[in-house]
């Protein structure tokens, strides 16, 4: 398969070997402590267990629909990570890791896969935007974003993650036109995590994502997506080239869909159980395991700890999303217009009245 | 006569398998349509028997799905693309706007774009935002393009089918709540044209007037009205652009009374355009005013509420209500 | 009171500076806004003044110049942007109807995007295709857009004052063909709020009413039947979303009749939604069917024809002629 | 400026220097004989007298507008005269030296100015498309035609225009998306003469737009376009390339647009004198006949020649646009749908009817 040769590209970022090692590499360096190491563990557990539980909680008929970023922690975890709380970062829907380490509660992000809500955060409050469906528009709104960070003359730099699938919409491209024109302090990170549905990559592009970003005049790199060092390193560098001025770049972090495109999806209808398997190999979560391990870092005890925290975790997520409560019918009406509208309000009360005649028998 | 149970989807299924085996210029493409046979399965099966250049996933980009094409219908193709969900038609809005619709009058006639784009469409699935828009207005307002929305298994084999004859680009919206619905559906001759409206439950009292997912409530409210004693005449108008207008008008002249129901919103919708005709050239026929019942102006609601937002049998039956009380 | 003869483009060009001056956070863009100042000059002088960060020239991209908009107003900005002509707002029209128009929803009220659209249309001027459109009808459909237009140099000025003192995102839509038009512009004190009607002409036969660049059409109409005696009620809507439905309401109650004009087209057209709830809201005072006049289901014609297409005084008349027969 | 640095690029294909000596290039030979440049040359002085002649019409009132294409004759005569008669070639708006070569009457090309029709020629008679106002939406349709071309297993190749302001449109990147995940036959030639109205290209993109193309795995070339030869001998290699199965191939041709936008237009409000001076001294046409002098290939009765029919052909055109009737108004329904709408039937009656009784004194 096309993609293949795609992964064993010789440029690859790496700085955690599948089998744990950490590896040098010329440009990216990462000079990181065991407290920190095992916090990025703690990190992806603690994620993964999350979006496991809202799997199950969507069979469970809790939620609508889940998409699950399973096999995507250390691309998520490693570049959110690389931000700082007055960043500001564009995800698309399926960013549950960048979430966590922006400080939303996760509990949040349920809302709308459950159908009470389209949005169920402050994106103001940690500074992290709205999941944004449809597919595209978000990085123009990062490029516009990080256009008034310039303007402001703040040190702040913008992150805007996007799928490969992804890549091959219009908007995608006028971001890049908009943040290179400004030189505008912004990140695109693209998440290859090589499907998007049941369209691989090849369908969307025939080289790498990253060598878009040339043609823009504008660095682009591709990192290891499971190696969440590697994800780390190169992400707070490109965020630091941007916050100092040196303006936009393009990370793909090469990583995989282990599950399903969202909970209503059969991916068996299109894909091989072997390249699955072949990249369960490559875990994210058990290569830092291996490496931790290895370096005598941690032990049971730790990841023991680890583990309970995330039932602790998950327990709550359950009893949270079964207490939350539906919308009223008038919050359909509610922030239609942040000023009013003749309209909107008749309607409104025309619907409240229709339904206090009905509950008085009609 | 050759009369078989189909889902909407399977008939939609058929109907493109079909029209495939006829015609080797028709093209299917879209966003997974291939091994995944879409995300509803409409085309699921036609890669396989038909071949990755027929029947091809698409890059991510609805624009560029629009605008080939256009471009393979100018090769002589009959494309027939599929726009995921109903949210997610507007990037490809300026293709179909400034392109589609309008390239056989800028050519004077040179050029034909025998286009379908299908679109499922409306809500009632408990989806997430975007997934459950009735965008059908817009495409009526466009000139250039035809706009049709079957209610039914046997329509939807027709009409499809019609569809991808006509020599004029076609939006063809489908009832994404309906697609397993089942019914009977007779592949060996067309019930109608494709333009036609259909009276499919006749009645004397009031005109009901609906398509799509929404002609279903409409007969759910008849049948309900009709033990108050009430008869009520539905209308599958099936063809939104043109508009069978004559069969609307024979049956309010009939009744007298008229409402129009969709889900698509209420202001600037559709059932504005019914209601200014009717009163305009049924003026003295009328007995009450003609009322909406649809979309609200807000955007679609997160899904725990989509049963207030959509016009289910008790807002159609408190409008039916209103006119006869006049 | 400090009144000066201006022209519209003018007006709004005093506006914009006036916009800039008194708040930092506004920001404007579009293509050719700079050094041009714009196509139709509206943006004159203000890349000079107020310097390249606050006017600046976007690329070539309309979906680009509304998405970073939406942007710099996630950041705290106030963007003004202008689209070239109304036929090249499809584009954008992603951006402006699944995000621009829904985010403050899906935000559940936490971000608000006061966004300006400018958009010069309509035709007159005799332009080449897509320079002449007027695609409101979308916007208005759009459930989160507040959509208005002024017909005069005055309003111009104030409703742009305050479409970029909204919190809520506006489209604005400049009447191009009246850009050249002077009238005095009151700039000490605001003669309406954004979202009112206006009785331009009072009159008791009938009611006229139109708003943006028909609605000289209308006074002309008006003058017109004065000197056959027929004393018509002109209304300038000015704004298209909200519609003020009062101010329409209290004239059909008064005058019995009504036509409506824009060059829009009428299939499901602003016109549309009007006469649908003038039936709806006044069925007991029409005494003759609500009229529309107005673009034909069909694309913009060559310039050479455009005088048949636009809702002229001859084809207005003609209505008013046929409701007041009723 | 920045647009001056792009210019003076190394790579830039060159046949014919300014002076009007043919250059040797390693790649992009070309073998030409007398008579076909003085093809060229008179394809170009035709070009430019009868795009001189409609600027005239205009100022005279019996055009609306008119895009002049003065100073980019050799870019569309250059890559037109590379195309084969069942090659098919998508044009903006500014194409008129193209639409020459491919044998469209240039009185067809007045229609749409002068306001009598929206596209006056059969796009199916010489394989030249309608011109298209809206930028962008043409380079799907020629990527999409590519794709057919690929199924029908044809050797044609589709040549698709655009400018240095489109390359910033969404569907520009789309276009190159589809052609190469399709391996199309299409060469996208883009006109780059350095605005876009007012917009200089540096307020589109900050290096070379013949770059982009590597980020999407096909090659991208930058020739001088003001070389009629460069012209026709990269745009022959590249749809050759694309008839024989390379797939499609990105030309970027530097130019210059020597008078304003479009009659409308006045440019001095927004560049330099200076910099139209400049360029003068790369003129095209006068490059090609310095170099026709030089072999002796041409003498003053050959240019006087050629002189005469460009005053001929500015009579004929003269006198067809005077003589070009008005539309009826039927015309606005007629076309709208291939096979009739009922609404579109009823208003043209309707407003045959209002006409008539008009007519009768109403
Ligand atoms: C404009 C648009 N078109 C179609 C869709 C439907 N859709 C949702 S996710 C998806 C695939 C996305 O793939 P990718 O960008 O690779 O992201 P991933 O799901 O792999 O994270 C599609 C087609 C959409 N959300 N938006
Ligand atoms: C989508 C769209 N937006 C805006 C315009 C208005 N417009 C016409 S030409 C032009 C500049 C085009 O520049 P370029 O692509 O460099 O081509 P050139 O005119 O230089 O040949 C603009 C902005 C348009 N025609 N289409
Ligand atoms: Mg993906
Ligand atoms: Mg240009």
């Amino acid at each position: 398969m096309g993609a293949k040769d795609l992964v064993d590209e010789p440029e690859l970022v790496q700085l955690l070997s599948p089998e744990g090692r950490r590896i040098d590499h010329p440009r990216y360096s990462l000079d990181i402590g065991p407290d920190a190491l095992r916090g990025l563990y703690r990190d992806m557990v603690l994620t993964r267990r999350f979006d496991a539980e809202a799997v199950t909680l969507q069979r469970q008929g809790e939620l609508g629909l889940w998409a699950s970023l399973l096999g995507q922690e250390a691309a998520q975890i490693g570049s959110g990570r690389a931000t700082r709380p007055d960043d500001y970062v564009f995800p698309c829907y399926r960013e549950h890791g960048v979430a966590w380490t922006r400080g939303v509660d996760p509990l949040k992000l349920l809302g709308m896969f459950r159908g009470v809500n389209h949005g169920g955060w402050d994106p103001n409050e940690n500074n992290f935007h709205l999941y944004t469906i449809v597919i595209g528009p978000p990085l123009l709104h990062a490029a516009g974003y990080a256009m008034g960070v310039l303007a402001d003359g703040a040190d702040t730099a913008v992150l805007s993650y996007f799928g490969d699938g992804a890549s091959s919409q219009g908007d995608v491209a006028e971001a890049f036109t908009f943040a290179s024109v400004h030189n505008a302090p912004v990140v695109f990170f693209c998440q290859n995590n090589q499907w998007a549905i049941s369209t691989p990559t090849e369908r969307q592009t025939r080289v790498p994502i990253h060598r878009r970003a040339a043609g823009w005049g504008f660095p682009g790199v591709r990192v290891d997506g499971n190696d969440v060092l590697a994800c780390l390193a190169v992400t707070r560098d490109a965020l630091e080239r941007a916050r100092s001025g040196q303006g936009p770049m393009l990370i793909e972090a090469l990583t995989y869909r282990m599950g399903a495109h969202a909970t209503s999806d059969d991916p068996t209808r299109y894909r091989e159980d072997a390249e699955r398997r072949e990249w369960e190999a490559k875990d994210p979560i058990l290569r830092l395991e291996r490496h931790l391990t290895q370096e005598g870092h941690a032990d049971d005890a730790f990841y023991a700890e680890v583990a309970e925290e995330g039932e602790r975790l998950a327990r709550r997520i359950r009893e949270g999303v079964r207490a939350m409560p539906d919308p009223d019918s008038a919050a359909m009406f509610r922030h239609v217009y942040a000023d009013g509208h003749e309209l909107v309000e008749e309607e409104q009360k025309r619907f409240a009245d229709y339904q206090a005649s009905f509950e008085e028998g009609n | 006569m050759v009369s078989q149970e189909m889902t909407l989807a399977g008939a939609l299924n058929a109907s493109l398998r079909r029209a495939l085996e006829d015609d080797p210029k028709v093209r299917i493409s879209g966003e997974d349509v291939g091994r995944l046979g879409g995300v509803f399965r409409v085309t699921d099966g036609l890669q396989k028997d038909f071949g990755e250049t027929r029947v091809s996933d698409s890059p991510l980009a609805e624009s560029g799905i629009v605008g080939t094409a256009i471009g393979l219908a100018l090769r002589g193709y009959r494309p027939v693309v599929e726009i995921q969900f109903d949210g997610f038609v507007f990037p490809a809005f300026n293709q179909i706007v400034t392109q589609l619709a309008k390239m056989h009058a800028r050519s004077l006639g040179k050029v034909r774009l025998p286009v379908v784009v299908r679109i499922p469409y409306g809500g009632g699935i408990g989806a997430i935002e975007h997934h459950s828009e009735s965008p059908e207005a817009y495409f009526m307002h466009t000139a250039g393009l035809k706009v049709v929305s079957p209610a039914t298994a046997e329509d939807g084999y027709w009409m499809l089918r019609q569809a991808i004859q006509s020599d004029d680009p076609v939006i063809f919206f489908e009832p994404k709540r309906r697609y397993w619905d089942k019914a009977p559906v007779d592949t060996s001759v067309a019930p109608a044209p494709l333009h036609k409206a259909r009276v499919v439950r006749p009645g004397t009292d009031a005109t009901l007037v609906t398509y799509g997912p929404t002609v279903r409530v409409g007969l759910e409210a008849a049948a309900a009205a009709a033990e108050d004693g009430t008869s009520l005449e539905v209308v599958d108008l099936r063809s939104l652009s043109p508009l069978d207008f004559g069969t609307v008008r024979a049956s309010v002249e009939k009744t007298g009374r008229l409402v129009v129901v969709h889900e698509a919103p209420v202001f600037v919708g559709p059932g504005a355009e019914i209601a200014a005709r009717v009163q305009e050239q049924c003026f003295y026929h009328l007995e009450a005013p003609v009322l909406r019942v649809g979309g609200f102006h807000a955007p679609y609601p997160p899904s725990r509420l989509e049963d207030d937002y959509l016009p289910g049998l008790d807002r159609v039956l408190d409008s039916v209500d209103q006119v006869l009380a006049y």
